[in-house]
């Protein structure tokens, strides 16, 4: 952690009870085992993975909607990750966060204006006038007119909405942003418009940003650093150029083959199908939790979990197999 | 990218083309909403061929998803019905079958998957009895021949241990796993057509991989054609022979996917690709700009005059807005309805 | 699938209880069930008039209400009324087979009397000191001291003789009941029917009906029809041959050809009004007064029953000894709203503060409309009554209670109680009484002295003495008599019943 | 895809109201949003009608002494058991009493039952549901496993034994349904706390840092009102009926009192010559409760228009 | 399943612990004394028989030793005696509880039959005349008084044309208060039914059994009643426990001799052993019959039956 470091997460973990009722429990989903990673000033760190992979979940962690069960998450140098509620309080005006789904994640009942201006009145940073001055600044900022604080969410566009969502996370002046999958419900034409505003945005107030996606194509498009996860950890973390250009690990190399390319030229490209799906994160696999899938596999693998270990230049990979000829 | 062909230049040869095995005309699909009756469907015309992919590509509410359940004979009624046009197959208009005939043909010539294969499939059935039913339903097997051809079908589409699984319930299947199931009961008819909306859209992109990846494997073997739903550039462009635009339940733009990639002649398509961040191109944060296309899908029973597409369009002229544009065959078999489409391929050029 | 076997299942047994009517079973539409075929330890009518179809007594009434041989051929009264010896008809069989003899009359007496179970109406037994076994046949009863009603009460139901065979039952009176009566008892089923069947052994000795032997029927069967209109239809259809009718129909029944309409006469019932008197404002004798003055008893009974019940006068019933209407009258506050209103005047109750009281009764029958008719003429005189209807069990707790509150506001209630004799004054009203309500020390003398007094005329005297404090104190105000189940309704295709004095209803002659 | 086409043209339709400024909370905003709603739910036929006669009732209710031409119980207002002609249009009782008069003054006691039964179980069933929700763990599995026991017994039971404890009374009745409904309103306020919990708002206005009371009262309340308005509408009918049913059974309103399920019960005895004694007050409560099952469907069908009736 | 039905099982045993906490403990909840009110009779009973009867229930207890003692007597079948007649409660329970469960029973086949059907028939002609005129006879039906509808059919059906029989305890009297009870209830059954067939009707598997080319009456039977079923048959386990419910008015309507007739006549004798009696036994019956649908929903829903 170095001193400019927004955020720092240590080892984080976290599982859920699963399954079971009153007689019995009948398992423990381990959805975050052990991840590590730092966000400096202005950085974006994008963090992907496939469903179920636990990337959420981390996001939920920095921003306190879970518990977790072990680790640290130091923001500003602050451990939150064992803070109350009431003491972490203060920590949310550092730390916002966008929501996937533009439309449940505004309260219905409520006017536009007081969604967005909401936050002001709970940290008590304005009031009355100087509070709608400062919702409308921010609808600008976002590109919504000021006119519209009095509007309902249903009489927004889906793009608007998380336009909204995005107002409402900024009004407190936060640090870091975590923004889940702020752009997977809309459409391509809207994605567009709610990608560029992010970047803009972060660009001008100088924001750290935690972006979590399943798509590719967009965390290269917003990122400077990635973080690929599997099962819950960290297989590879690093600079894009290197995680888009280099990838070391074979889960990473896969994911990339994977994404289907615009462009009708590129169909002849070699591409890396895995076989089967993910495992089950109740019951994962011995040693490395990609052995199943990965046509790499050695013995290693199947009994020892490797460690994250850094190749040089801030990346970091988790493969017993590293990839030094890489096929890309 | 560059332009390997010119603009002039034919791209396709009559002659040479397959023969058409599915044509729509003029379809025509409507909805009685309490807002009014909305033509999800309009006017829709296009031809799948002997042995393509045939992509119909869209946003939500461009009448896709519609599209391909009018062509089946699913659209639930009341609320919707076909109002016009005609499905041509076999020398049949389908849309003008009874339900007997239809039934005949569904899931035995002309098959269908589906987005969400977690409840494309019903919950308290088993497997091996959704996959059978089809089965005897069109080949008059007995339940063990069905059985066995079942299994045959699960093998095909790389199920491991299809006879244990055969007994097994939905819930206990991935969703990979279910879309490859889902793929094995639409082609175990041998079917001629397979239509897929949105086949992989609900997967992860590992899984999605490997459902297209045994689409085309399933092309290449039965020959059969696919007409591919998606929104997915991407899933197109690795996938389509040919490419349908859709926008507000018309056609916008026809044409061979290279050309439609290459040379977008709707402004609408133009801006769609032009939205989409491609991987591997992406320059420094922020370096580049993702187009965006303004306003939003317009409903369908509030259309704005003219060119649906007019009000959030860059080339808008007064003419947009008072005049429809035809869908008119300007170059070749790759056509787009707009009054514009001149003027947008040299752009294109001009920004790749 | 399952549910339709079950049912089939359960049509096939319920086909299998029921059914169509049967020649040779005479079934009794009743409103209500038994509570206790045990005549220690039940006392409504309901059940009365079902065990007495399967008890004797000692002795009986005749038609004219005067006590006859019945079990007892004879019974002498010696040492100034304090000995009293039965001696018993010879050859009787209980329904189990045992002989009835002496030790059946003591085993009941016993029973009734001793300290673990003592039957619920053992004081109107006297002072009873021993009863002796003299031979088989021969029983004397050793009173403490003279009783006048002691002999007519050992033809009331309450002292019918039980056979000691009973002993050996756990369930008895509700499994089991065995007796020397016309009817076996052979199955209850609570809330449904009681069947009883024909004892073919029945020698009639006592009972006031034309068949010296045993039933004309094989089977009378109880059952409980809470619905009246039911009971109506179950009667025309033919599926019961004698019914409790209701009493608005009691008019269409009688101009019906094929069903003949029996109204019990003398049943000694009476209904009158009683206090909470032991606090306000019932504790003064004008705010009865003024209630009772209030009321339009006539008119009252007119619109609720018609001419099927009569005004009644007198605290104890018409056709019990004492009952002299001409004599009650003196004493009787006639219809007067405006003596009423002065009477509440004086008491500080007006239109302005309405004097406000609980008026409660029991279920069934048409007194919850008796109270409605009540409720509306004391509104007239600014007293606003709350009716309460309630179980009979429940209605007498609450009037004990009434009496022992201090406060709360005024309580009065509409009771009834059926006795052969004035003896009933003795039971209510001195005390502390059966509801520990309305005494005075005078009335205490008199009561005493009535219960010792033997010689009719006398005895007279003493009962209107009584009859001349409750009247004028208003401490109990006779209504109308009588006051529930003396109404039946008979199948023109089952002839031959009758009703005996005090409501007693014979089934012996009946040929269906 | 029905649904998708209805969303896109909700969202198109959806437009004007911009009212400037800050809205202050979101019960403002209820309150402002229940114009909307109403005229949604309005726009229902059913509902329209069940609104027509749920008027009526009140108004009926509410200006009985000037409607009835009789006090409900003044005897001798006609000779008893009339049939009914123009002066009793429902006829009379066995006291002649006015029908007409008492049916009429007979809806107070039931909008007195709606009102009151609901009442209770509306608030005791929204708050245990809602806090239950919220809370979670033990203060929910403790409040739920109660309420699933209590809803097991049907609510005649539960009314039952009220009155076997109480006695029976038209109040004691009332109290009786209205405990008696509690599970039902309790599981409702449940489901929906548990589901606008676990949308993103809600996770929002936390990490805004909102306390509890404001998670509560602000958010979560203002969004479980909507379905538990249709629950309490519905409600009203199944009150109406179960403390009719017990006044029917002699459970609950005492003589004189002119409930219909009370005169319901007196009149059967005079059904061979009196038959409309019986007959209008049923009529009567069947109005009643059919009035509000139209209401209570036609605003859930306006908040769920897939669950059309 | 198995730890399905465990838990069901639990939940259960937890229902009916509670209910005899709540049962024993109903008696002191009463205002007044409850002896004196269960035990006068007409010429009063002596304080010493009161004592006696108290020391008896064990009310001169400590409420956690009543509680013990209560649980000790209904663990031995023991529910007490009646107040009046002295009769043990369990024995009269008993013998009165297949009359209730038989028109329980058959006016859940009537309102099964009659609402399953309707609903279905809605529910596929969603949107018609047909769909209109069965929701608006169901909702007429909703709102119908039972205890009215079942006095109108008495006095038509049975008094006026005498048509059934109305004395005793035969099958055809069973016909009038199962059909009363069952059509009030298939009202709701079927608007029930309709709602949940909609939602299976909309199912993206419905779609997929037609498109693959399934006759529409197999895929109706088949795909969308099999899936409906689910719902409907929890859905019908809870109308078991309203059934039960208003078995205790309509009894009391036709007369028939059932536990809540049996019941009703206790409330108003004040006879509390029987009321307690008759409330745990409502409690067992309700519980068996929700473990016994939930078997049945477990056997029918793959998703629980294979966990």
């Amino acid at each position: 952690m170095t001193a400019g470091t927004i955020l720092s997460v240590r080892d984080l973990r976290k599982s859920f009870d699963v399954g079971g009722g009153l007689l019995r429990k009948s398992g423990t989903l381990q959805a975050v085992g052990g991840v590590s990673f730092d966000i400096g000033p202005g950085e974006t760190l994008g963090l992907v993975g496939e469903s179920g992979c636990g990337k959420s979940t981390v996001g939920k962690l920095i921003m306190k909607l879970h518990h977790p069960s072990d680790g640290a998450i130091f923001l500003r140098g602050v451990n939150i990750a064992g803070l109350s509620r009431r003491a972490m309080t203060p920590m949310w005006r550092k730390v916002q966060t966008i929501f996937q789904d533009p439309y449940s994640s505004l309260n219905p009942r409520m006017s536009a204006g007081a969604i967005v201006g909401e936050a002001l009145t709970i940290h008590r940073i304005a009031s009355g006038a100087e509070k709608t001055r400062r919702v409308a600044e921010i609808f600008e900022k976002v590109g919504l007119r000021a006119d519209q604080m009095g509007r309902f969410p249903h009489e927004f566009s889906g793009g608007q909405r998380q336009r909204l969502s995005i107002a409402r996370a900024l009004i407190v002046e936060p640090e870091l942003i975590v923004a889940d999958e702020p752009v997977s419900a809309l459409d391509v034409s809207i994605q567009a418009s709610v990608i560029n505003l992010l970047i803009r945005l972060q660009k001008e107030m100088g924001l750290s940003m935690l972006f979590i996606s399943h798509d590719m194509s967009v965390v290269e498009h917003v990122s400077h650093r990635v973080a690929v996860m599997y099962l819950g950890r960290i297989v590879e973390i690093g600079s894009r150029r290197r995680i888009f250009g280099d990838p070391q690990h074979p889960y990473t190399r896969a994911l990339l083959s994977a994404v289907p390319v615009a462009d009708p030229a590129a169909r002849r490209r070699e591409r890396i199908v895995l076989k089967g799906d993910v495992p089950s994160p109740i019951d994962p696999p011995p040693g490395c939790h990609f052995q199943t899938r990965c046509p790499f596999a050695q013995d290693i693998c199947r009994k020892v979990l490797p460690d994250l270990l850094p190749t040089g230049g801030g990346h970091k990979v988790a493969c017993h197999v590293r990839m030094p000829d890489a096929v890309a | 990218m560059s332009a390997t062909k010119s603009i002039e230049a034919p791209n396709d040869e009559p002659a040479t083309r397959p023969a058409p095995v599915l044509e729509v005309r003029d379809l025509c699909t409507e909805f009685r909403t309490k807002a009014g009756v909305g033509r999800a469907v309009d006017g829709v015309s296009f031809t799948l061929h002997e042995g393509e992919i045939l992509a119909i590509v869209g946003e939500s509410g461009s009448g896709k998803s519609v599209t391909s359940l009018s062509i089946m004979g699913l659209i639930p009624d009341p609320p919707g019905r076909i109002a016009g046009g005609s499905v041509t197959y076999g020398g049949r208009d389908l849309t003008r079958l009874d339900e007997k005939a239809l039934q005949k043909l569904r899931g035995n010539e002309i098959a269908m998957i589906f987005q969400e294969p977690m409840t494309s499939l019903n919950p308290v059935l088993s497997i091996g009895r959704q996959m059978t039913e089809g089965i005897r339903q069109h080949t008059g097997m007995s339940e063990a021949e069905a059985r066995k051809h079942a299994v045959e079908m699960m093998r095909r589409v790389s199920i491991p241990a299809p006879e244990k699984r055969l007994g097994e319930y939905p819930h206990q299947f991935s969703g990979g796993m279910l879309q490859r199931i889902m793929i094995a009961i639409a082609m175990s008819c041998s079917p001629r057509v397979l239509i897929a909306d949105e086949p992989t859209t609900a997967l992860d992109v590992t899984i999605q991989a490997q459902i297209l990846e045994l689409m085309r494997d399933l092309r290449a073997t039965t020959g059969a054609s696919i007409m591919l739903i998606t929104h997915d550039m991407g899933v197109v462009a690795e996938m389509a022979d040919r490419v349908v635009v859709m926008y507000a339940g018309r056609k916008v733009e026809e044409g061979r996917v290279e050309d439609i990639f290459a040379r977008p002649r709707h402004p609408y398509t133009r801006g769609l690709l032009a939205a989409l961040p491609v991987l591997g191109t992406a320059g420094e944060v922020g370096g580049t700009q993702l187009n965006e296309i303004p306003g939003v899908v317009p409903a369908l029973t509030d259309l704005p005059n003219g060119c649906r597409f007019s009000d959030r369009c860059a080339l808008s002229t007064d003419k947009c807005l008072a005049e429809d544009p035809p869908f008119a065959d300007r170059v070749g078999a790759h056509s787009a309805a707009c009054w514009h489409s001149d003027r947008l391929a040299p752009t294109m050029e001009a920004t790749s | 699938m399952k549910y339709w076997g079950k049912t089939a299942l359960a049509a096939a047994l319920a086909i299998a209880a029921g059914g169509p009517a049967i020649a040779g079973d005479i079934i009794w539409a009743r409103d209500g069930d038994i509570d206790s075929l045990d005549p220690h330890r039940a006392t409504s009518t309901l059940s009365r008039q079902v065990w007495y179809q399967i008890y004797d007594s000692l002795l009986e009434f005749d038609d004219s209400g005067a006590p006859v041989p019945n079990l007892a051929k004879s019974w002498e009264i010696a040492q100034d009324g304090t000995l009293v010896t039965f001696v018993l008809n010879e050859g009787i069989t209980c329904h189990d087979g045992t002989p009835f003899n002496a030790d059946d009359v003591i085993w009941t007496a016993e029973r009734a009397l001793g300290e673990d179970n003592p039957s619920l109406t053992k004081s109107s037994w006297g002072d009873i000191g021993e009863v002796e076994k003299i031979d088989d046949l021969t029983v004397a009863f050793h009173l403490a001291t003279p009783f006048g009603a002691f002999v007519p009460f050992m033809a009331d139901q309450f002292t019918s003789m039980l056979c000691d065979s009973n002993a050996a039952a756990d369930d008895f009176g509700t499994g089991s009941a065995i007796g020397t009566g016309p009817w076996k008892f052979a199955s209850w089923t609570k809330g449904a029917e009681v069947v009883l069947e024909k004892n073919p052994d029945y020698v009639n000795y006592g009972r006031p009906i034309d068949n010296p032997g045993p039933p004309l029927a094989d089977r009378l069967i109880m059952r409980t029809m809470p619905e009246a209109q039911t009971r109506m239809a179950g009667l025309r259809t033919g599926e019961l041959q004698v019914i409790v009718p209701p009493i608005q129909e009691v008019k269409s029944l009688q101009d019906d050809p094929g069903v003949e309409v029996y109204v019990a006469q003398g049943t000694g019932q009476n209904m009158f009004l009683q206090f909470a008197v032991n606090r306000p404002p019932f504790d003064d004798k004008r705010a009865r007064q003024a209630v009772s003055h209030a009321i339009d008893k006539d008119l009252a009974i007119k619109v609720v029953y018609g001419d099927i019940v009569e005004r009644q006068y007198c605290p104890i019933s018409k056709g019990v000894f004492g009952n002299d209407p001409e004599f009650c009258k003196q004493y009787d506050q006639d219809y007067d709203p405006e003596k009423a209103k002065a009477l509440l005047a004086e008491l500080g109750y007006g239109p302005d503060k309405p004097m406000e009281v609980t008026l409660a009764t029991w279920t069934g029958d048409s007194r919850e409309r008796m109270l409605q008719m009540l409720q509306n003429q004391l509104k007239k005189v600014n007293i606003v009554a709350n009716i309460e209807v309630m179980d009979i069990g429940t209605l007498n707790a609450r009037d004990t209670q009434e009496n022992n509150k201090a406060e709360g506001p005024g309580y009065m209630d509409l009771m009834g109680w059926t006795w052969f004799d004035p003896d009933l004054l003795y039971l209510l009203w001195h005390s502390p009484g059966a509801y520990q309500g309305f005494q005075t020390p005078e009335l205490d003398k008199i009561l005493e002295d009535m219960r010792t007094t033997v010689d009719p005329d006398a005895r007279k005297e003493i009962v209107h003495a009584a009859f001349k404090i409750l009247l004028e104190e208003a401490g109990q105000v006779p209504i109308y008599t009588p006051g529930w189940s003396w109404l039946y309704a008979v199948s023109a295709d089952a002839p031959g019943f009758k009703i005996g004095p005090f409501n007693r209803a014979l089934f012996n002659a009946i040929d269906h | 895809m029905q649904n998708r086409l209805e969303k896109a043209i909700a969202l198109a339709g959806a437009a004007h109201t911009p009212a400037a400024g800050v809205a202050p909370s979101g019960w403002a905003v209820l309150l402002r949003r229940m114009g909307r709603f109403w005229r949604s739910a309005m726009s229902n036929r059913g509902a329209r009608v069940g609104m027509v006669l749920v008027t009526v009732l009140v108004l009926v209710a509410f200006f009985a002494p000037w409607i009835a031409p009789y006090p409900p119980d003044e005897m001798g207002a006609g000779m008893s058991l009339l049939t009914p002609e123009m002066a009793y249009p429902f006829g009379t009782d066995e006291f002649g009493r006015d029908i007409f008069s008492r049916v009429i003054w007979g809806a107070r006691l039931t909008i007195q039952v709606g009102v009151i039964a609901v009442g209770i179980s509306l608030t005791v069933g929204t708050l245990t549901g809602l806090v239950a929700g919220y809370a979670g763990g033990w203060t929910e599995r403790i409040l739920m496993r109660l309420v699933d026991v209590v809803f097991s017994f049907t609510e005649t039971l539960i009314a039952l034994a009220a009155v076997a404890v109480l006695g029976p009374s038209l109040s004691n009745a009332m109290i009786a349904v209205g405990i008696a409904a509690i599970p039902f309103y309790a599981r409702v306020a449940y489901s929906v706390t548990l589901v606008e919990r676990n949308r993103a708002y809600f996770d929002a206005a936390y990490v805004q840092g909102a306390g509890h009371l404001r998670l509560i009262f602000l958010h979560l309340l203002p969004n479980i009102i909507p379905p538990l308005i249709v629950v309490a509408t519905l409600g009203v009918s199944s009150a109406v009926l179960a403390a009719a049913g017990l006044s029917f059974l002699g459970l609950g309103a005492q003589p004189p009192s002119p409930e219909w399920g009370a005169m319901l019960s007196a009149g059967r005895d005079y059904f061979n010559q009196a038959p409309w004694i019986m007959i209008y007050p049923g009529v009567a409560i069947m109005i009643t409760v059919l009035a509000f099952n139209l209401l209570g469907d036609g605003i859930r069908e306006a908040l769920d228009p897939r669950q059309t009736v | 399943m198995a730890s399905f039905l465990a838990q069901r099982l639990f939940a259960a045993l937890l229902t009916i612990l509670v209910t005899t906490v709540a049962v024993s403990m109903l008696i002191h909840l009463v205002p007044g004394d409850p002896v004196q009110i269960m035990y006068a009779q007409s010429q009063g009973t002596t304080p010493e028989q009161l004592e006696e009867v108290r020391a008896r229930l064990g009310l001169d207890q400590p409420l956690m030793v009543q509680y013990i003692q209560y649980m000790g007597r209904v663990l031995q079948g023991d529910l007490g005696r009646t107040i009046r007649g002295d009769q043990p409660v369990l024995e009269l329970l008993l013998a009165r509880l297949p009359n209730t469960l038989i028109l329980a029973t058959s006016a859940l086949v009537i309102a099964c039959a009659i609402g399953l059907v309707c609903g279905f028939v809605a529910a596929y002609r969603r949107g018609t005349w047909l769909d209109t005129l069965l929701m608006t006879s169901a909702i007429l039906g909703v709102s119908m008084p039972h205890f009215w509808l079942g006095l109108i059919l008495l006095f038509y059906f049975a008094v006026h044309l005498q048509w059934l029989p109305v004395a005793g305890s035969g099958a055809a009297n069973l016909v009038l208060p199962a059909v009363t009870l069952g059509v009030t209830n298939a009202a709701i059954i079927a608007r029930l039914t309709r709602s949940s067939m909609i939602d299976v009707f909309d199912q993206e598997f419905i779609r997929t059994a037609y498109a693959k080319g399934l006759p529409r009456a197999l895929v109706l039977y088949r795909h969308a009643l099999r899936a409906g079923l689910v719902p409907i048959v929890t859905m019908i386990g809870l109308q078991f426990t309203y059934m039960m419910g208003g078995a205790i008015v309509v009894e009391n309507v036709f007369g028939w001799n059932g536990v809540g007739r049996m019941a009703i006549q206790a409330i108003f004798q004040r006879d509390y052993p029987l009321i307690q009696g008759f409330i745990l036994m409502f409690a067992v019956v309700v519980v068996l019959v929700s473990v016994l649908m939930d078997l049945l929903y477990a056997w029918l829903d793959p998703r629980i039956r294979n966990r």
